[in-house]
């Protein structure tokens, strides 16, 4: 039922406003003024809170259950930092509130900006990307200002692993360069040989996650940044996996250049069933010119600042109208805070015996793991190929009848390159309960696809929908609800 | 452990069926050299409690008494039950939702939020967010540039007035397309576009025009005029609106002759905190003819095996999870949270709220304007109405009566040297439903004071 | 699943506090430590947010259906109320803080204080119960003071229509008093021939609700007072149905002499799974010397402040710690502000047309009114006796039943006279298309009864579990779960 | 209208089928001399916007910066968590669990708070709670006069310190019942009941006698001598307890030989707010022998149909809407929503978080009490052990320091003189964990000088 299903003409939350005066001021011009209903629900403030209520119900998510979608690090999102970051002072700062005002604010970001340095192993941070892409956005374009600088403009090529997230070429497209594929071994690495055929002076960079994709640690990357780094590229790290590492290497140590961080994955920002998201940069000394303003600065004097484009004449802008996401790094803030370092070095260590400990128990039961002899950092891959050829079930199937069972299905059919295959990952909040009741889960599934495969392949079957006609939904556009 | 429910116990049970001794051992496929990972700047964890007390420390040394600061970011009533249900663990704690079946809530909202906001701005179809009005409006340059293939142009051309850290914006994220971006010159009497610059600037071609309503200083552009010169020299038009003054003024969708082509905005309005500046959301609507052009996560309406009505994120085939280097875009996350609280927001004011409370908005400021105007040196800037921001040109510099109001509780507005030197003597005031005729009045109090002081160049005590 | 079911020994939410030390202050005799572990349950955060959210999803609400439990007016309870009772000011407010930093407090409950006078034409109110049943005692227990005051101790009875609710006895027990119940007549009426038969000396009160529990309005009111004021009797007026009549009569003008309100009833403040309810007390001058306490007075030097027994002397006391349930009070007072007067005369009139329109409508689809020739008021009376006899459902089948079409069931066997009685409450809030859609599922629960009667009999089917067995339950006694 | 969805073609449409003419005529029956109605007190509606504004500064005129004030109700760190879920609509707008079907989830969780509850206590049994401490306390006492058969006494022996407001609600509720309330003296060295006093009282047969642990004034009483006199007297033993403490101190099920029989007490220290006094949450448990005189809501595990295991309200023979006048109590309506809260609270919390808390708030006061008593002429009041909350003996009326200190942003204790003349120069202040070592320390500073004013006579400038 949509919401215009239960308005009724001329109802409304009169709670809410006062009522109009019908004398809209009169230098507006006539022609300027709308003259129709702008149709929005006419409905009551409790048909309101009941039909967004009933919505939230049709939703998995972390409060409600497991959800080891791989490459998301969907672990739980401390309550008290959104409490922390939702503080009155805080939601009714205007973003472009003088400073005498800003302060406690402005040192929080401060204080964040540091810890993400230490973190990272980077020179400086901007805060200001709004999400990873964003985060992606500013990397790249600060890898082209840098060339730029430089008068390299051969430098027309992004070098992305074929594994890479789609943001990966998307973005370097939005920064106007081309895409090169580079092949993954068969272990899950880089090819390493690949990579030295296809990099020159054309390499304007080489974006990699690590740990990869693949869910493993790309073991020559030290090899790699050189291999780049001598033909004068330079290297861009993708840092949604860095929940993997947190505490245990720092990228700017592997030689990378530049990179973001998804502070609602690794830093435990809820995701909001999409968004939003905030994607921190951090840069080498070399791209520190080049950084996205505004960003915090400190002067003993004065205080917290903004350093904008006086400060940092090179940078390569502003990429929102304001600061980014504050609420976001707010909240980012206040996990670090509740973490501290010893929190963090925990971080990597318990995703990642969570990841292998799953890996294990799901060989055990039965699947087919993509990389069976590497270890697996936060995540790890299994492949569905064979099933899918013995018993016509497929990943997708596999996918959703665990929404069946009650957990959120792993990520599906990514990395491109694995067939069947579906990228899990635990994260390090999950108890080894859950871990098993989803090993479980899974092992169950694979009896159904043995004995009474159409359970798996019709499913799910528990779930408010069935499953969805995904071409009519693209071939017969309704994106919106037509007027009466 | 902060988060992390493994005893000991269960660590240990894990590492035997792993097999490995300790949890270094996960590690040892990193080159030892690499692993070091100290850090010495994360000062140690604490506890929430400790945490609540720091952060509420802090959030009360930005708090002010009032705000009459717009300038993008608007203060308004946002109904309790907009949060209270926004902030239910099943939305706030959901990830986009790829699997369909596990996320109607989402699904089905961010299709009601399309038909809103489309019906808001009078366009044909929307998408489900982008980052905020900034980007929202790159996104639109690069989407009009694609969409036009008859004007072959990688120019854009800008009205007077748009937000201008919205352009900074788009110059940095669509100047490494090769994209030229062009901004006629405002008419420093009305505030509004100059007619003859833009002549000019139209004179070659290019992509599209965009459009404000009302524009950064608060005036109101003629919207039709500016649409049907640009649809007559064969440039889309893209609008950047108020969706509040979209209650009062006429829809994007029914400018000029056909309507704008692509409308963005910033969501905030509709029922987001000011939050220093984000999360908010970018809201996008397009015609019909170019929807296939338009970045982002959409959602359709469809049916399931049982021919039952369900939900679905579509045209994927735009996005850069399918289509990689051909996306339309490369954004991946975008503000769904948001758009469930602009969605449940704009449910509860429904048509006759949203109008109610830009009428207020509109009545308000005229109301401060008429006191304002009183005082002795201080005016209009610009002649052309306004929606809820006016201009006020000051007999001193606008960064002092800043400084003095605020340590007296009270910022005053924005201070327009901030953007262009030549106007460090203006102020930008909005007035929104939350100020009452009491806060007005006491405004205007304040004001005249700071403004008598800072001629005769007292300093205020604090 | 139970909490403890996913525990293990040794873990905890450890962002929630400092690690103790372990020196207990030695000044703590041996012998009154604690020498052994509480048992309370051993589970991350994330455990507990997951194991709660789910189970709130086991639970219908307002929030999430139509609730038309009859005599508990489940209306919308605006969440503006609660945000302006949770304003930190006003939650971080001790009990005990002075008076300098009380006004703000104070100075709503003494507005609450004259809202309700007015709202009920009594001399003065308390706020202090902290539900209905102890409302019902303090007025009960002011009666009895009355009549002590008064050495008119021939007075141990109360009088209670036989349709009353339980806590109108049972109070009357609480306050010392014997209990004579008066029965009702075929109209719903309480039998005045009969009242008139029992009233006397003997007769300390009697405690009446109207409208009525029967949910229609006593019509004979003035007459029942004056014959229960002319042997010396007092009236008390239970005043969980004043919904029905808020801003149309006035419980004083009908001569009440005391009166309970259900704040969580007419001024919609959350009862939260069971409570918390807040039950203020009104009287009229006569028994204005014996409210409980404190009340709030003002002084126009001073401000507000606690009136207590020094100014109250022959107070029955007070009846808790504090003061009662504060925060339902500022929600009560949030709710009469946002109402104002033209809000509450509107409340009667809409519960009351919802009232009668719900019974038309059902009567219509063929369900037997227990009162059919008289008005509904703001609820309503169907009995299924006939089908009960006719087809084997009983009111409790049918009650289950709608649970499975997501509409909460009416009260059920109450009041006990009328035989497979269900009770209709509506309220004000909810939409003519909400009520047509509760019609549209009894009509087909009546057909259901007609041509499958075992889905109506062995109803619910679509709920967390189906029937249980309530007499096991109290037999084998499992209140609380045994150690292992 | 506020709430009410009705157009006025929906109530048009609802009297046609009524079959009356106006919404008067439903009223008709009404006699007509009674309908008035009219409100001449309450005034004109508000907005939402316009009232969250009138509370928030009502709010704000009530803002401390400190308080050390206990006496009954405390201030501890409420992890986030808990009131997020609690104010889950679900939790927060659901009736009493009438329709067990329906309401799984308040059931299932009130019997884990039942057993967390006894857990806590060390006793066998509890129920779904009662309105508070102070009322709990009243119905342990007709408790125990209904099951304390054999000694056939409606009189009730306390020992000294029993919270003074929980004794005068006590009174009113069962004095109506003539039962009698005997109260020991307080040993005005120790802090504690003065033996003799007691022995003399319980001389006479009585059914119950109260211990409080620790009592109103900090202290802590010999519980097992208390409790084995008690019993040998064939009294049955009614306890009450602060729960935090209970994390450190001996339980009540093991006090004396055989426990308490009955154990009352606030359960606000869970994770409910002070909030001026409530809602907050009285818990009640037992021992399974009187487990059917105890009053209140109890939830019992029991199966369904196909033998899955499911909660239900059970018992309720005992209740007024089964029993009526032979109810073990009128209550009906409790404190749902607050025990939903203190059961989230002890889950988060565990044994190892309440024991930390509760050993914090033992050593904050020591330590508190270490610093006062360096001031001159201040002292500890009492030589007894105490748990987190001390009477100190000031030079001075205590009121006078509450005064000044207030005027200074710091609520420093409860001034003993308003419950008992001869104690106007002392003041109860509680630590808990929520105090820094720096906030004991500004304490510290601000009352050796609020008792150098006092002893000057000065006025202490606002
Ligand atoms: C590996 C990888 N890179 C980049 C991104 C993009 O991040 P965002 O969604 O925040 O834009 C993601 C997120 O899904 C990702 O998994
Ligand atoms: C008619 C009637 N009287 C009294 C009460 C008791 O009120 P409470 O539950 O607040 O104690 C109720 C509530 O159920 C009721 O319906």
């Amino acid at each position: 039922m949509l919401i215009y299903d239960v308005e009724s003409p001329g109802r409304s939350a009169t709670a809410q406003f006062e009522p109009a005066s019908e004398d809209i001021p009169d230098d507006i011009p006539i022609a300027l003024r709308r003259d129709n209903q702008a149709g929005l629900p006419a409905v009551s403030e409790l048909q309101v809170v009941r039909h967004f209520t009933s919505l939230s119900r049709r939703n998995f998510s972390i409060d409600g259950q497991f959800y080891p979608l791989g490459s998301c690090t969907m672990k739980y999102n401390p309550r008290g930092a959104s409490k922390a970051a939702t503080n009155p002072g805080f939601l009714s700062r205007h973003p472009l509130a003088p400073l005498s005002v800003s302060q406690g604010f402005l040192q929080c970001l401060f204080e964040l900006q540091t810890y993400l340095m230490d973190v990272t192993g980077m020179a400086r941070v901007s805060l200001t990307p709004m999400a990873g892409a964003q985060g992606e956005f500013a990397g790249v374009a600060m890898i082209r200002a840098y060339h730029d600088h430089h008068n390299d403009d051969a430098r027309t090529e992004i070098l992305v692993p074929s594994a890479a997230h789609g943001t990966n070429p998307a973005t370097a497209v939005m920064c106007g360069y081309t895409v090169r594929e580079i092949p993954i071994t068969d272990d899950g690495d880089v090819d390493l040989e690949a990579l030295k055929q296809v990099v020159g002076p054309s390499t304007a960079g080489l974006m990699m996650t690590n740990p990869s994709t693949c869910g493993v640690f790309e073991r020559r990357i030290t090899e790699i940044q050189q291999v780049v780094h001598d033909a004068g590229g330079l290297l861009y790290y993708d840092g949604a996996n860095l929940n993997a590492i947190l505490g245990k290497v720092k990228p700017g140590d592997m030689g990378f250049d530049v990179m973001h961080m998804n502070l609602h994955k690794t830093f435990a920002t809820p995701h909001g069933g999409g968004g939003p998201g905030s994607g921190p940069v951090g840069v080498s000394e070399r791209l520190a010119p080049y950084v996205p303003t505004p960003i915090v600065g400190h002067d003993p004097d004065n205080g917290y600042y903004w350093m904008d484009e006086r400060e940092i004449p090179q940078t390569i802008g502003n990429l929102s109208a304001f600061m980014g996401n504050a609420g976001i790094l707010l909240r980012a803030y206040a996990y670090a805070r509740m973490l501290g370092h010893e929190g963090m070095h925990r971080v990597g260590e318990y995703a990642t015996l969570n990841a292998n400990y799953m890996a294990h128990r799901l060989a055990e039961v039965g699947f087919t793991l993509a990389y069976p002899n590497r270890r697996a950092t936060h995540e790890f891959i299994i492949t569905l190929a064979s099933e899918s050829k013995s018993m016509g079930v497929t990943a997708m199937d596999v996918a959703k009848r665990l929404l069946d069972y009650g957990y959120h299905a792993p990520t599906t059919y990514f990395p491109l390159l694995i067939p069947e295959c579906l990228l899990i990952e635990p994260t390090e909040t999950e108890s080894p309960e859950e871990l098993d009741g989803f090993v479980k889960a899974m092992a169950s599934i694979l009896e159904e696809a043995k004995t009474e495969p159409e359970t798996v392949t019709a499913a799910p079957h528990k779930m408010p929908v069935r499953r969805l006609d995904d071409v009519r939904a693209a071939r017969q556009l309704d994106l919106v609800l037509a007027r009466q | 452990m902060p988060f992390i429910p493994h005893t000991d116990a269960d660590t240990r049970r894990m590492l035997d069926v792993i097999g490995v001794a300790s949890k270094e051992s996960l590690f040892d496929e990193i080159p030892a050299d690499l692993r070091a990972g100290h850090l010495t700047e994360v000062p140690s964890g604490l506890s929430e409690m400790a945490l609540l007390r720091l952060m509420s420390e802090r959030a009360q040394m930005d708090q002010t008494e009032m705000s009459f600061l717009g300038a993008g970011a608007y203060e308004h009533h946002i109904p309790s039950a907009v949060w209270d249900i926004t902030t239910r663990g099943e939305f706030l704690t959901a990830y986009t939702p790829y699997q369909a079946e596990a996320s109607q809530g989402t699904l089905q909202l961010i299709y009601e939020f399309q038909t809103m906001i489309a019906r808001l701005t009078g366009m044909d179809v929307a998408n489900a967010s982008v980052y905020d009005g900034g980007s929202a409006l790159a996104e639109a340059m690069l989407m009009a540039v694609r969409a036009n293939k008859k004007a072959r142009s990688r120019r854009i051309v800008t009205a007077a007035g748009v937000h201008p850290h919205y352009l900074s914006a788009c110059r940095a994220i669509v100047g490494n397309q090769d994209i030229e971006i062009l901004t006629a010159d405002l008419d420093l009497q009305s505030g509004v576009t100059d007619g003859s610059s833009l002549a000019t600037l139209t004179d070659q071609s290019a992509a599209a025009l965009v459009i404000p309503l009302p524009n950064f200083y608060g005036a109101l552009d003629d919207v039709d005029e500016l649409t049907r010169l640009a649809h007559n020299k064969g440039m889309l038009v893209i609008a950047v609106v108020n969706p509040t003054a979209l209650a009062l003024l006429r829809p994007p969708g029914e400018w000029g002759d056909r309507g704008a082509d692509i409308a963005v905005g910033e969501g905030q309005p509709l029922g987001i905190p000011l939050a220093s500046g984000g999360p908010y959301l970018g809201f996008m609507c397009c015609s019909q003819d170019v929807v296939r052009q338009m970045p982002g996560r959409i959602v359709g309406r469809t049916v399931d095996l049982d021919g039952r009505d369900g939900f679905a994120l579509t045209l994927q085939a735009r996005e850069q999870h399918i289509r990689r280097a051909k996306a339309t875009s490369n954004i991946c996350t975008n503000q769904g949270l948001l758009v469930t609280a602009a969605t449940i927001y704009m449910s509860l004011m429904g048509d006759e709220g949203l109008r109610a409370v830009a009428m207020q908005c509109a009545q308000g400021v005229r109301s401060l304007q008429d006191q304002l105007i009183e005082i002795d040196g201080v005016s209009s800037r610009f002649t052309s109405p306004a929606f809820h921001e006016v201009t006020f040109a000051l007999p001193c510099k606008a960064s002092d009566v800043v400084d003095r109001m605020t340590r007296r509780g009270i910022v005053p507005g924005y201070d327009l040297g901030q953007v262009d030197l030549k106007f460090a003597q203006c102020l930008l005031i909005c007035v929104t439903e939350t100020k009452t005729p009491a806060d007005i009045e006491r405004f205007v109090v304040e004001f005249s004071q700071a403004i008598e002081s800072c001629m005769s160049g007292v300093a205020t005590p604090c």
